[in-house]
């Protein structure tokens, strides 16, 4: 049996492929046959592929977003009988509840993660601040301004700025709900006229502008890691996993410097949950073993296998409560705390000050969010690269949106 | 083995007809050349012949077989084209092999044949060679190699020399007259050369415009032409024509005189005019003159004839030597 | 130059390759004009219904289908302007004597045989990268202020980086008509008291207008569905500056799954693209008799 | 022209031309030094041009995540398959265009090549759904056919062009020496051809090799070429130059070598019958 | 106007030298023709005296000015190309007009004098069409044209009717003598057809090698050719060489006769041999003669000689046009 395996092009799944030997060992009939691509190819790639029934998958990886979406749809097996000690109450209660359906598990988290600020704690020194344990938004800005010395390319803040629904628009829908601004009221009526969002958006711009890099607007996060690793950043708000590899000394020049804070604070905290998650698709003709190697590969036993081959530091995160109930795990990464309060903080069903027909922190669960994500970041965007003002970028955000939604027929 | 008939033979192309309409009788083992201005069909005569055309309507025997309708190669005629049509990339000796090869001939039966006619060509050291590293007339010779491998019943030329420069031309003229001395084939070989038809030629077929105006042995064309077009195509330099007076006092509309059919005097003479230019080949001298009150004409003199531009000169048409044409350029 | 009998073969002769085009373009074609009007969204299985012309009027009205429709042409005209430009200067330049012009030729053709992926995001990572590239790295050297092409100058950018990939093919076509050209005609020219500048207007232009719209051609027909330069780049932003056509098509289709919509965009792609092939067709079927 | 070149004219225009061609190659030769660095050393500022430690590891990285060999493999079945394929098709249907024109021939051709200009994502669900029916998604088969009728306008164009350029006598010649169609073109045609059509076959090839849409949408893993291969790192974690730069080498360079020892033939070919 | 000099100039291609050193004086209103065989050098000098060549050495004088490192364009010459190579973009009226308008010339000056050429060659209806839609010698008259318009000093042609068929060659032939008569301005002109040379030239210049190898007018050539590489050449159909018994017998290395002088007889004569192929002409006959125990000649009779293939026939060198050359080919 081969297993076709569609895997995002990141350090823990590249990684998954070289250490799969004490699977293929105990399963020697069951052949792994790799596809590693980008982010956004592989979404495109799986979803035609699941959508058309094409079967050319075994195994996908997918977020969280899609899950539930794909689960509804029946385009996903669900994940019974994992074996005995898979231990599925073991996962971290916010990751599992956003995989489920009615209550059975469509999808295994490989890894989690939510958002944190990463900062220079050399160059908050020489500013004069404090990071506070959860500081507000204006501390951030504030600092960012501070810390900041284009002279010598140290930019105070770096923040996501490439458009994209799982870039820019991650990092602004999260903002956006922290400020207490939502892409929609409950009846599905599009919110960016609100004063919130104009805040939002003037806040992010305007820091960009005083403190970000250059060439902000084409920065996703691999753009700012680079940055960051090259010590050009002051603070970089995003993903957690961001942590192990800015604090690892062979990747990042500023490694011992590197400190940790939860993500900002507004009306709301800035809540952000993520998993990229092995599943099945349904129309997979190996089902069966392809439940045995996501089985496997989200194990607990994977998790040690990768300690003892390259170090606690560097096994996949924010899945697990009994990871971070491990003393070595706890020492070897400084940032499994402000992970763990961060992933627990996080409430999909109510990201926001106000109550939403959604669930999503740094996303809306709808399938047309892709398209209306990708399609607003690209005006936000446009906005922080001064080629359109804050206000125009709303009023076609709100456009786009209010035709799309109308288009897709909602409200359902 | 060789005879071709052709029985009204017509061919238009779209709307055009190109030949309205042939009748000719080609006997085993001729020599017959098609002449006529450019433009006037003979290829496309040929290309019937050798059934690279449809005909449009009409038959085409060959030794008594009805092949209007046959493809090219069920007609065993071979065929010398202009650009020799040697093909590149082959060795002249797979060259000189192609057809039999085709006709699915054992190596060593090929092998003789091309030997063979390499033998007579003259191109036994050259088999071995491209055909672009060869001089034209081996091109040439290397095509009609290809030619008579086959043992065609018939040969077909068109205008297999008019590629080559003019002393090599009058080499393989006589090259090729020597091998259809030899073979005895049936050739059938157009131009627009007419040395090259007086020549080579038993039969002259003159065509105009896709009709044919007269058929004969050169000499029968050269001494009694049965037209004025046929009088003025044949001989060169061609025939001078000369109407008005001196055709009216021999009671016809146009006479016609061979430059080289003048007696040239200084002094009396027929007819009289201006020396234009006069051109010296040593050998001959050819004086362009421009009559009286007459057209200009070409005069053939001896080797070393003394005048020169402006000077004046008399002609008389030697006896004998003048065709009358009527109205219609016929001839009385 | 036929008999019935060649003609019947060639008309048997060229019928596989017409019915495999007419089946490449039938089938998927009448799938998509059944598909663009429906109401069909990959991420809905099930609700498929016909929606009459509702997608045609989307796609039409959306504000970036005009912005897409101008930066094709930009796009494509840009890009000719400065690969047959280039071209021509570049051609003049390698038909010089010269030593070494035959590794110079294998260093300009390089580019043509780049993947256009691989070639954006060389681009787009070692050169235009505002903080990284080697472009911000010259600013700074002269003490400019490193600019930020894809952010600033999207389709700026994506033109340049095309008319990198396209200036080899047009330099070498133009080249080799350049040396095509009789040299009697030049030393005819000289004779006749033309400066270079004249030989240049007079004769190596007019000589070079063949090939030149052979270039156009070719490149119009490649540059029309320019689609990885600005996916691996831009992904047609900021805004919708760097979205053409295709790109267009594309994110309706494989970004939203909305394959109504992306195949409404589908088809009025295909109708423009059939306006601008008869458009060329005219333009070269005067030159290239 | 034969004047007497000066040696400063002809060094002027040396010392123009190749720094012009550097400049013009630079990005590539950029590309295949920073493959041989450290990531480190890769955006180091100011940029190391060749005094850095000079390492292969970029390759040994690339190589352990994706099978190379298996994608280069099916790069070459791919773009050489469709390429054969697709000269299959098109000569006889470039000998009827050449030499058996129709009053529509030229129309014929221009209607084949705007097919060419036909938006791939547009019909790419279409052809995804009749590609599972007919079970080829995934397989080297599917993908040759869909990359031979991409690039069938361009080869029965060049072929054409190259046909035209063969004077029909010689065909003509084949015919009366007794040879049937298919040996007037298997004997005498193809072989005449042969530099048109190594130089079709090179560029098809080139653009069957780069092509980068139906590769990636229709290939998973069994069948897929260097373009998936490449598409894994338009934007891994972390500080990736080297590893791209060393991916892209990998990508790039059969077909750079490719087109550099056959460039004679291939700009002969570009030139669809542009020179006369 | 119009005369030109060479003083030893010389011309090497690299290590090969074409032109070993050549003196020659053209003058003013000469029609010279440079003839030989191919490669010998006669287009090299054409373009070094134009100034498409450097020389390597020595001097080029065009009206007593030193002309050697002019460039083409203020050598007031004009040259007319094999190809003709016209400007296939622009009509045959910018054609004309190219070089007067290169030179800055007022419109309707330029206009003026295109009619004028036109009007001279026959042009006239043709002045809007481009190249492609003229015939040969259409083109040719175009070439010329744009060589007229000038009032260059001298006029260059380089094989100006090689490209053209042997009936319009007769014509341009003629037409270009006229021009010269009309215009009188000096000319060069090559060619390797001797027949041109003849007719055409008031000097010719027979090269071999990139070496003079005679100057002469064409009958002087004709009559008193310095060597047997002249002999050879001048005079069509080739002189005839003897060499052996007959030529000793003539206290010679070998004799020449051409084949315009031989008295023939089916009886008796100095020479015997056997009629190889007869061309009959109609005007002449050209018998090709394989001698005993000696070469093939060829031999020229009247119109209408009645040989045959394979006839026994007997030859005599008319008194007086024997030529004898000794062991280097020298005329004693
Ligand atoms: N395939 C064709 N389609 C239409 N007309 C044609 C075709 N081939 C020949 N013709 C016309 O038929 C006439 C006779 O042509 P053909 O080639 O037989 O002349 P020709 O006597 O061989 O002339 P030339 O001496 O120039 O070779 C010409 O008017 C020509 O234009
Ligand atoms: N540019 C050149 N470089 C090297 N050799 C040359 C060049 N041009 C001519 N030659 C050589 O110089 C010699 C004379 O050439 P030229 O063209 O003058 O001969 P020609 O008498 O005009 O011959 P033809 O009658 O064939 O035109 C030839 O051997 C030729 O190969
Ligand atoms: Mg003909
Ligand atoms: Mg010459």
């Amino acid at each position: 049996e081969t297993l076709t395996i569609a895997t995002v092009n990141n350090g823990d799944m590249i990684r998954m492929q070289k250490m799969t030997k004490p699977f293929t060992d105990a399963n020697p009939d069951i052949q792994l046959e790799w596809v590693t691509l980008e982010e956004n190819v592989l979404r495109q790639r799986v979803t035609t592929d699941i959508a058309t029934k094409g079967g050319q998958y075994d195994i996908v990886t997918v977020g969280n977003y899609e899950v539930p979406i794909w689960a509804k749809q029946g385009w996903l097996t669900p994940l019974e009988d994992m074996g005995a000690d898979y231990d599925a109450e073991d996962i971290l209660p916010p990751i599992r509840e956003g995989l489920s359906l009615d209550g059975k598990l469509y999808a295994a988290p490989f890894y989690g993660e939510s958002a944190m600020i990463m900062y220079r704690k050399d160059l908050m020194e020489k500013a004069g601040l404090d990071m506070p344990e959860r500081p507000t938004w204006d501390f951030v800005f504030d600092a960012a301004r501070k810390m900041t010395d284009k002279d010598a390319e140290v930019y105070g803040i770096c923040l996501r700025g490439k458009a994209g629904w799982g870039e820019n628009m991650a990092f602004l829908t999260s903002m956006g709900h922290s400020y207490g601004a939502p892409w929609f009221d409950k009846d599905w009526k599009p919110q960016f006229g609100s004063e919130a969002w104009k805040k939002v958006l003037t806040d992010y711009v305007a820091v960009m502008k005083d403190a970000g890099p250059p060439g902000a607007s084409s920065n996703g996060f691999n753009e700012n890691l680079a940055l960051f690793q090259t010590g050009k950043c002051g603070m970089w708000i995003d993903a957690t996993v961001a942590a192990s590899f800015v604090s690892n000394p062979k990747e990042s020049t500023v490694a011992d410097q590197v400190g940790y804070a939860l993500a900002p604070e507004g009306e709301k905290p800035q809540m952000w949950l993520w998993a990229w998650t092995l599943a099945v698709p349904s129309s997979s003709d190996s089902p069966d073993a392809a439940k045995k190697f996501v089985a496997w590969a989200t194990s607990k036993a994977y998790t040690e296998e990768v300690a003892k081959a390259e170090g606690w530091a560097n096994v996949p995160p924010g899945t697990r409560t009994s990871l971070y109930e491990n003393p070595e795990y706890q020492k070897a990464a400084p940032f499994a705390k402000p992970t763990l309060d961060s992933i627990m903080s996080a409430d999909l069903k109510n990201p926001t000050t106000v109550e939403v027909p959604y669930i999503g922190t740094q996303w809306v669960g709808i399938p047309e969010f892709q398209a209306l994500g990708t399609a607003v970041g690209q005006q936000f965007s446009a906005a922080l690269a001064g080629q359109a003002s804050v206000e125009q970028a709303l009023q076609m955000a709100q456009q786009i949106t209010e035709r799309e939604m109308a288009k897709a027929g909602y409200p359902k | 083995m060789g005879s071709i008939t052709l029985k009204q033979v017509r061919k238009a192309f779209g709307d055009v007809e190109v030949i309205p309409g042939v009748d000719l009788e080609i006997r085993e083992g001729e020599f017959v050349v098609f002449v006529g201005p450019s433009g006037c069909g003979k290829s496309t005569l040929l290309r019937l012949i050798a059934g690279l055309e449809d005909v449009t309507s009409g038959q085409i025997m060959i030794d008594g077989r009805d092949v209007t309708h046959a493809p090219p190669s069920q007609r065993k005629l071979a065929m010398v084209f202009q650009s020799y049509a040697l093909y590149p990339h082959m060795s002249v000796r797979k060259n000189i092999a192609f057809p039999l090869k085709m006709a699915g001939m054992a190596a060593d039966e090929q092998e003789r044949r091309v030997k063979h006619a390499a033998g007579i060509l003259n191109l036994t050291d050259y088999l071995d060679r491209r055909p672009g590293q060869l001089s034209g007339g081996q091109r040439q010779r290397v095509a009609i190699g290809r030619a008579i491998v086959r043992e065609p019943s018939a040969f077909l030329f068109d205008e297999p020399l008019s590629n080559l420069d003019a002393a090599l031309r009058v080499n393989m003229r006589v090259e090729i007259s020597e091998l259809h001395k030899k073979l005895a084939t049936t050739m059938v070989y157009v131009t627009h050369d007419q040395v090259e038809a007086m020549t080579m030629a038993d039969k002259i077929v003159v065509l105009r415009a896709g009709r044919v105006e007269q058929v004969g042995s050169p000499l029968e064309l050269y001494r009694k032409p049965a037209n004025r077009f046929v009088a003025g195509f044949i001989g060169s330099p061609n025939m001078n024509f000369i109407e008005g007076e001196p055709a009216a006092k021999l009671g016809a509309h146009a006479i016609g005189v061979r430059p080289e059919h003048f007696a040239m005097s200084t002094t009396e003479g027929l007819l009289a005019g201006t020396v234009g230019v006069a051109e010296h080949l040593g050998s001959d001298t050819f004086l362009h003159i421009d009559l009286d009150n007459g057209p200009h004409i070409v005069a053939r003199a001896a080797g070393e004839f003394p005048v020169h531009h402006g000077d004046r000169i008399f002609l008389t048409p030697q006896e004998g030597r003048i065709y009358r044409f009527d109205q219609n350029g016929l001839a009385l | 130059m036929a008999t019935r009998h060649q003609k019947t073969l060639a008309r048997f002769m060229v019928a596989p390759s017409v019915l495999l085009l007419l089946g490449w373009m039938i089938v998927p074609l009448a799938m998509t004009l059944w598909f663009s009007f429906q109401s069909y969204n990959l991420l809905s299985p099930g609700m498929e219904q016909f929606i009459g012309w509702t997608n045609y009027r989307y796609f039409l009205s959306d504000p970036a289908f005009w912005t897409a429709m101008q930066n094709t042409l930009l796009l494509v005209g840009g890009v000719l302007v400065v690969t047959v430009g280039g071209g021509i200067l570049l051609a003049l330049l390698l038909d010089q004597p010269m030593f070494g012009q035959g590794i110079v030729r294998i260093l300009v053709i390089a580019p043509f045989f780049i993947m256009p992926t691989v070639s954006a995001l060389v681009w787009k990572n070692m050169f235009m990268n505002p903080v990284n590239g080697l472009f911000a790295w010259l600013a700074k050297a002269i003490g400019a202020q490193p600019i930020d092409f894809l952010a600033q100058y999207p389709l700026m950018s994506i033109i340049m980086i095309v008319s990198w990939q396209w200036l080899p093919f047009a330099t070498l076509i133009l080249l080799t008509a350049m040396q095509s050209l009789d040299s009697e005609q030049m030393e005819a020219a000289e004779m006749d008291g033309a400066g270079a500048w004249a030989k240049f207007t007079h004769l190596v232009l007019p000589h070079l207008s063949r090939a030149i719209t052979v270039v156009i051609l070719i490149e119009t027909i490649f540059l029309l569905s320019v689609f990885a330069e600005i996916l691996v780049t831009t992904n047609g932003g900021p805004g919708y500056q760097s979205t053409n056509l295709t790109y267009l098509v594309y994110s309706q289709a494989l970004l939203q799954f909305d394959v109504g919509g992306a195949s409404a965009g589908g088809i009025v792609a295909v109708i423009l693209a059939n306006i601008v092939a008869i458009f060329l067709m005219r333009m070269i079927g005067k030159t290239l008799e | 022209m034969a004047r007497t070149v000066t040696t400063t004219r002809r060094w002027t225009f040396t010392i123009l031309a190749w720094g012009v061609a550097l400049l013009i190659f630079f990005p590539i030769l950029w590309t295949i030094l920073t493959s041989f660095k450290s990531e480190a050393d890769a955006i180091a500022s100011p940029p190391k041009f060749l005094f850095f430690d000079w390492t292969t590891q970029n390759y040994a990285e690339v190589q352990s995540r994706s099978p190379y060999f298996r994608h280069f493999l099916n790069s070459v079945i791919i773009s050489v398959g469709s390429t054969l394929l697709g000269l299959l098709i098109a000569v006889p249907a470039a000998w009827s265009m050449a030499f058996q024109p129709a009053k529509r021939t030229k129309d014929l051709l221009m209607w084949m090549l705007s097919t060419k200009m036909m938006p791939a994502a547009g019909v790419l669900i279409p052809m995804y759904l009749l590609f599972r029916s007919w079970g080829l998604l995934d397989t080297r088969l599917g993908i040759t056919v869909v990359l031979m009728l991409i690039n069938l306008p361009i080869i029965i164009w060049m072929l054409y062009t190259y046909f035209r350029e063969i004077p029909a006598e010689i065909l003509e010649a084949a015919r009366m020496d007794g040879a049937s169609l298919s040996k007037e073109i298997i004997h005498v045609l193809t072989p005449m051809a042969v530099p048109g059509i190594a130089s079709t076959l090179l560029l098809n090839v080139i653009l069957a090799w780069n092509e980068a849409f139906w590769t990636l949408n229709l290939t998973t893993s069994k069948a897929a070429p260097l373009t998936t291969f490449i598409a894994s790192y338009s934007s891994p974690e972390g500080l990736f130059y080297a590893k791209l730069s060393a991916a892209s080498t990998m990508a790039i360079a059969p077909i750079l070598i490719l087109g550099w020892f056959s460039q004679k033939q291939l700009v002969r070919g570009l030139t669809f019958g542009a020179v006369k």
